[in-house]
């Protein structure tokens, strides 16, 4: 079995993507289509909260997700710089897009909930305040990438931007709680699943199963997406390339 | 050997541009680079000056030798003559500028701010700082850029010095400069520009 | 077949309309993006011969 | 490094430009707000500590671009990575000079600036306090920003952009010294987190400054 | 001029650089707020009006040097005041372009930063209002201010200092109407007031800013 | 006459360069101006185009009837080639510019951004803004710096081509560029330095 890293060849990843990606891409619809349609359409109301649970399905998913594509630049970008294969760059590129449009869901979701809930859209919490500065992590590192002209020097500075970004991010996250407890629910999702919900601040079990449905689609949905706008990263940059040889001869 | 060049590659922007140039330049001695325009003249020094990463091949030279000096002057214009001479003479560890001053006849500009010089007075004082650096190798790109003849005379002189006092010298260039010295046209390092692409691998770069 | 969202319909509407928009738009500009790229790659390809 | 350091602090004097600037700018954020926000002094001397701590900010911020922008356009820091000096020297000299010409300044300012803005005067001390921890790290992440968007022409607002979420630990504790402080609080807690990411900030942000430089040399 | 503006807007779209980053500028000042001032909302709401305008006063500033100064350093504008176009038309233009990537952006983003600080639901079409008339404003009056400093390295923070009380009318009179507007008072007298200074500035202004720039290239 | 020059001063930074310049530049022909670095050329120049206002003395020509090129050539680095000459021609009111990009054999790289051209290459652009202006008298500062042997005469032929469709040039240059025409060297105009100040009231400018 030869390593994961012979996928880091372009050609071998855009020849893995093309096969895998009809298959990611059904099961994540799938999973979403599912997960939402049963959310939305079968599932009783809070007696709290009364309907507006349902945003939960929404909200939650793209949260981690937020979280959890900003990780996996870190890991692209870390790895990028041990083993200089370009894919790892360019799929950390291809990432953020995906990573900004999952923390504007969240924070939108979480703002629209907000409003019947805590009667007003926006307070100053500190999950919600560490998602607005992830939104400005993301912010920053795509126009870093657009601003950029040499592909090389923009993965490398890109990199070093992820990095250093992400230990601000968590000394940020550490200084908001610092500066204001907050209102938000405690992360509940990860004890739901091991103690069956049963407290009503617990996800309980009739949320539960389509809310990880919807988890998992979007989770697939990530991984298609990314596998997607990678190999249009490559195909990108081999069509600079070929241009660039024609424009010479 | 002063500087030795053996099989070097370079790119610029992405497409290679020259390909196992090598050539050598022996303490004393000058090599004059030719080529015509967009030729890769710029990207070449840039690469041996260390500013720039080679596609590949290798670049010998005492650590540290290089000065190296091309349109952009790294002038301050509102400091005088002298004192962006100081300053480049503090930070490669001299501290007498008054060689640099007589070499390119600066001596009655050096109180004016740079950015009331002509644009041949900027030139003179851009290579004026070649003489404060100390340093045996100079690596020049297009040096005579905007000087009249009396002044390309005299950087001509100047490099002549430079190379009887065992330094050495590269010089891309246009014009015919007076200097006795080998030619190389770089035109003959031309990559290939239908070389295959290879097997689409990292080479899609 | 709709369930009654009572007095929340707007806000749980409202929740799923903005993120399906900006899912949708997403995956959207992803395969456009994708499609333009391979086309502009086969048309180079093929000039090369 | 001294003639790199002299050479900016000169050039800032003479220019006119770097140093006295940013201050203006300092002072005319103070003297703005009330036009903004209405001339109550309760509600003023409430927000005082805080908009003192966000104009010096700004200021630091809008002279960053300046740290290596003029020194890429004129070929100087080609010229000086081919010189004898450390990359990681002269990251920290320039961060040193854009602190002397900037934050420094602004420090020393800002009590003036407390009395427009109707600042109570317990506050006074913990803002110099903190401004004078504090704008350190500010110039140091500054140098680190500036470094990142050398080579991008009128980088200056992408600068902001990266910049500020960095700057967002330092502000928040910086501020909450000097907001506890005029309100009578105890600021040991804050204060030691702030001094703590300062020192961090200085000790490790030059040498990727450094490394980011070189990339863009490249 | 289609031409020159159409450039300019190209130039704006794809150096990524005027487009966006104003915006983004207006953004972070508006979340760096809460972190200076306290996360409180009942103070957040008051100052919340103002805090806006004064943001976008800033972020439009901020742009404001990118107005002539590339313009100049590549000799652009000395070609222009040769080439048959008047340097009147070359000014509004050149403002027009600044207003649609920079002022126009900010007041639509203003009413989604109005939620972060809690702007009262009254005051969010006074806000838009009030910016959409007073933003042209400050791109007209930053015009002026930009070729006053042209030709001035880094003139940035020269440029802020000389043009920030040049803004404290349309400043004071925006702020006016979009606080009372948060309050549920009546806004027609500062309306009219700031409306009065826009026109009157947006007729005059081009042409004094293009006497300055014949000064100055000359 | 295409351009008068007469009894024409100019200043630079509050010093008098030079005194009493007068030429005549007829309608199909060209003036070379020759002279030292620093002597001012280029504010003769400038003053000539309109750029700087000469201390005494008067420039006549057709209104709107110059076309100025020096060392900054503005072009915008995030603009294509094509883009910065469509741009130019469109402020001067033409709309084609196939002729310049054919004159300085700029086609090929039609579509590349201005940043991303070697130096030779930046100055063709440049130059070839000349043509898209579709004006008749060229004034051009040290017009081939950087553009090597091939290009310095595809240039001379385009300056021909332009008199021979009776434009006229103005060009300073320290280089021999094969165009006939007249030479002018324009140290005989200096200002004399020890001249007496005068009776020191508005001289002291
Ligand atoms: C704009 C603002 C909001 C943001 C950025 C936000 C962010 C987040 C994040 C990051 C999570 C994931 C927590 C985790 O599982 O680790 C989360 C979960 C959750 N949020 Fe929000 N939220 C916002 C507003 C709201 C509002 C207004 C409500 C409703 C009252 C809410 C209710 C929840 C619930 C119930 C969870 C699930 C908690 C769990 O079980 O893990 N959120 N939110
Ligand atoms: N970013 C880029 N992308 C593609 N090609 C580029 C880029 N930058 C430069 N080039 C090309 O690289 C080639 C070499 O440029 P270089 O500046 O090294 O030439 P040169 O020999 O110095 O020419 P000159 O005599 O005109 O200065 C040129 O043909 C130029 O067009
Ligand atoms: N601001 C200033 N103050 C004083 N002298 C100045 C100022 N600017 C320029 N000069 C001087 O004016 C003279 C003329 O400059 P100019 O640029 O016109 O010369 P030039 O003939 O174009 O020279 P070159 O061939 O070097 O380009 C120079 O000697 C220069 O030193
Ligand atoms: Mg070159
Ligand atoms: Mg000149």
């Amino acid at each position: 079995m030869a390593s994961i890293w012979q996928y880091a060849n372009p050609a071998k990843f855009m020849r893995l993507s093309d096969t895998l990606l009809p298959w990611v891409s059904l099961a994540a619809a799938l999973c979403l289509v599912g997960g939402l349609i049963w959310g939305f359409f079968f599932t009783p109301d809070d007696f709290r909260q009364g309907s507006t649970v349902k945003i939960i399905y929404l909200h939650v998913p793209a949260a981690l997700m937020a979280i959890n594509i900003w990780f996996m630049m870190l890991v692209a970008s870390l790895a990028w710089f041990i083993r200089r294969q370009h894919i790892s760059a360019l799929a950390a590129k291809a990432a953020a897009p995906i990573g900004a449009v999952m923390t504007v869901i969240a924070l939108l979701t979480g703002a629209i909930w907000g409003e019947p809930m805590w009667g007003t859209w926006w307070v100053w919490d500190p999950r919600l305040t560490s998602f607005l500065i992830l939104f400005l992590f993301y912010l920053g590192y795509i126009a870093l990438w657009e601003a950029i002209e040499n592909p090389e020097t923009a993965s490398d500075l890109t990199a070093i931007l992820c990095l250093v970004g992400s230990v601000f991010a968590v000394l940020s996250r550490y200084a908001v709680n610092f500066w204001n407890q907050g209102l938000h629910q405690g992360a509940s999702v990860m004890r739901a699943g091991a103690i069956a919900g049963d407290t009503e601040e617990r996800v309980s079990n009739v949320f539960a199963a389509p809310l990880f449905m919807c988890i998992a689609g979007f989770g697939l949905l990530f991984v298609a997406l990314i596998l997607m706008r990678t190999s249009t990263e490559i195909r990108k940059r081999r069509a600079a390339a070929l241009m660039a040889r024609e424009r010479m001869s | 050997m002063a500087l030795a060049v053996e099989n070097l590659s370079v790119a610029r922007g992405g497409l290679p541009l020259l390909a196992g140039v090598h050539f050598r330049v022996a303490a004393g001695q000058a090599l004059i680079l030719r080529g015509p325009n967009g030729s890769g003249k710029t990207t070449l020094l840039r690469s041996i000056a260390g500013l720039q990463k080679p596609t590949s091949g290798r670049v010998e030279c005492a650590e540290d030798a290089i000065a190296y000096a091309a349109h952009s002057d790294g002038l301050k214009s509102n400091l005088t003559v002298s004192e962006n001479l100081a300053f480049w003479a503090d930070v490669f560890g001299n501290d007498d500028i008054s060689p640099a001053l007589e070499g390119f006849d600066l001596k009655s500009l050096s109180d004016r701010p740079a950015h009331a010089l002509s644009a041949g007075q900027k030139r003179r004082l851009g290579l004026a700082r070649l003489l404060v650096t100390g340093r045996p190798i100079w690596v020049l790109d297009e040096p005579t850029v905007s000087l009249d003849q009396t002044f390309v005379a005299m950087f001509a002189d100047v490099v002549k010095s430079h190379l009887a006092g065992g330094g050495s010298a590269l010089i891309a260039t246009h014009i015919d400069l007076g200097i006795e010295a080998e030619t190389l046209d770089i035109s003959v390092f031309k990559t290939d520009p239908t070389a295959d692409l290879g097997a689409f691998d990292e080479a899609f770069l | 077949m709709m369930p009654d969202l009572g007095k929340y319909a707007g806000t749980v509407l409202s929740a799923y309309g903005a993120s399906i928009i900006l899912i949708v738009g997403l995956v959207w500009l992803s395969v456009r993006a994708a499609k333009k790229s391979k086309k502009a790659l086969d048309k180079l390809e093929q000039n090369d011969g | 490094m001294r003639a790199l350091l002299r050479r900016d602090l000169t050039l800032a004097f003479r220019s006119g430009g770097g140093f006295g600037l940013g201050l203006a700018f300092f002072l005319i954020v103070a003297i703005l707000v009330p036009f903004a926000v209405g001339p109550e002094n309760a509600l003023l001397s409430k927000i005082a500590a805080g908009i003192l701590w966000l104009g010096a900010l700004l200021a630091c911020l809008l002279s960053l671009d300046r740290i290596f922008a003029l020194d890429w356009e004129d070929g100087t820091l080609d010229l000086l990575a081919t010189a004898p000096v450390p990359l990681e020297m002269v990251c920290a000299a320039k961060a040193l000079a854009h602190w002397l010409t900037t934050g420094l300044p602004l420090t020393l300012a800002a009590p003036v600036l407390g009395i427009l803005l109707s600042l109570p005067p317990e506050g006074y001390v913990w803002l110099i306090a903190s401004l004078l921890l504090g704008t350190p790290a500010l110039s140091v992440i500054g140098t680190f920003g500036a470094a990142l968007t050398v080579g991008i022409k009128r980088g200056g607002l992408l600068l902001s952009l990266l910049v500020l979420p960095l700057y967002v630990p330092t502000l928040i504790f910086g501020a909450e010294v000097a907001r506890r402080g005029a309100e009578g609080l105890t600021v040991t807690t804050p204060l030691a987190l702030m001094s703590g990411v300062s020192l961090a900030v200085i000790a490790v942000l030059p040498f990727v400054s450094a490394l980011v430089l070189r990339v863009n040399l490249r």
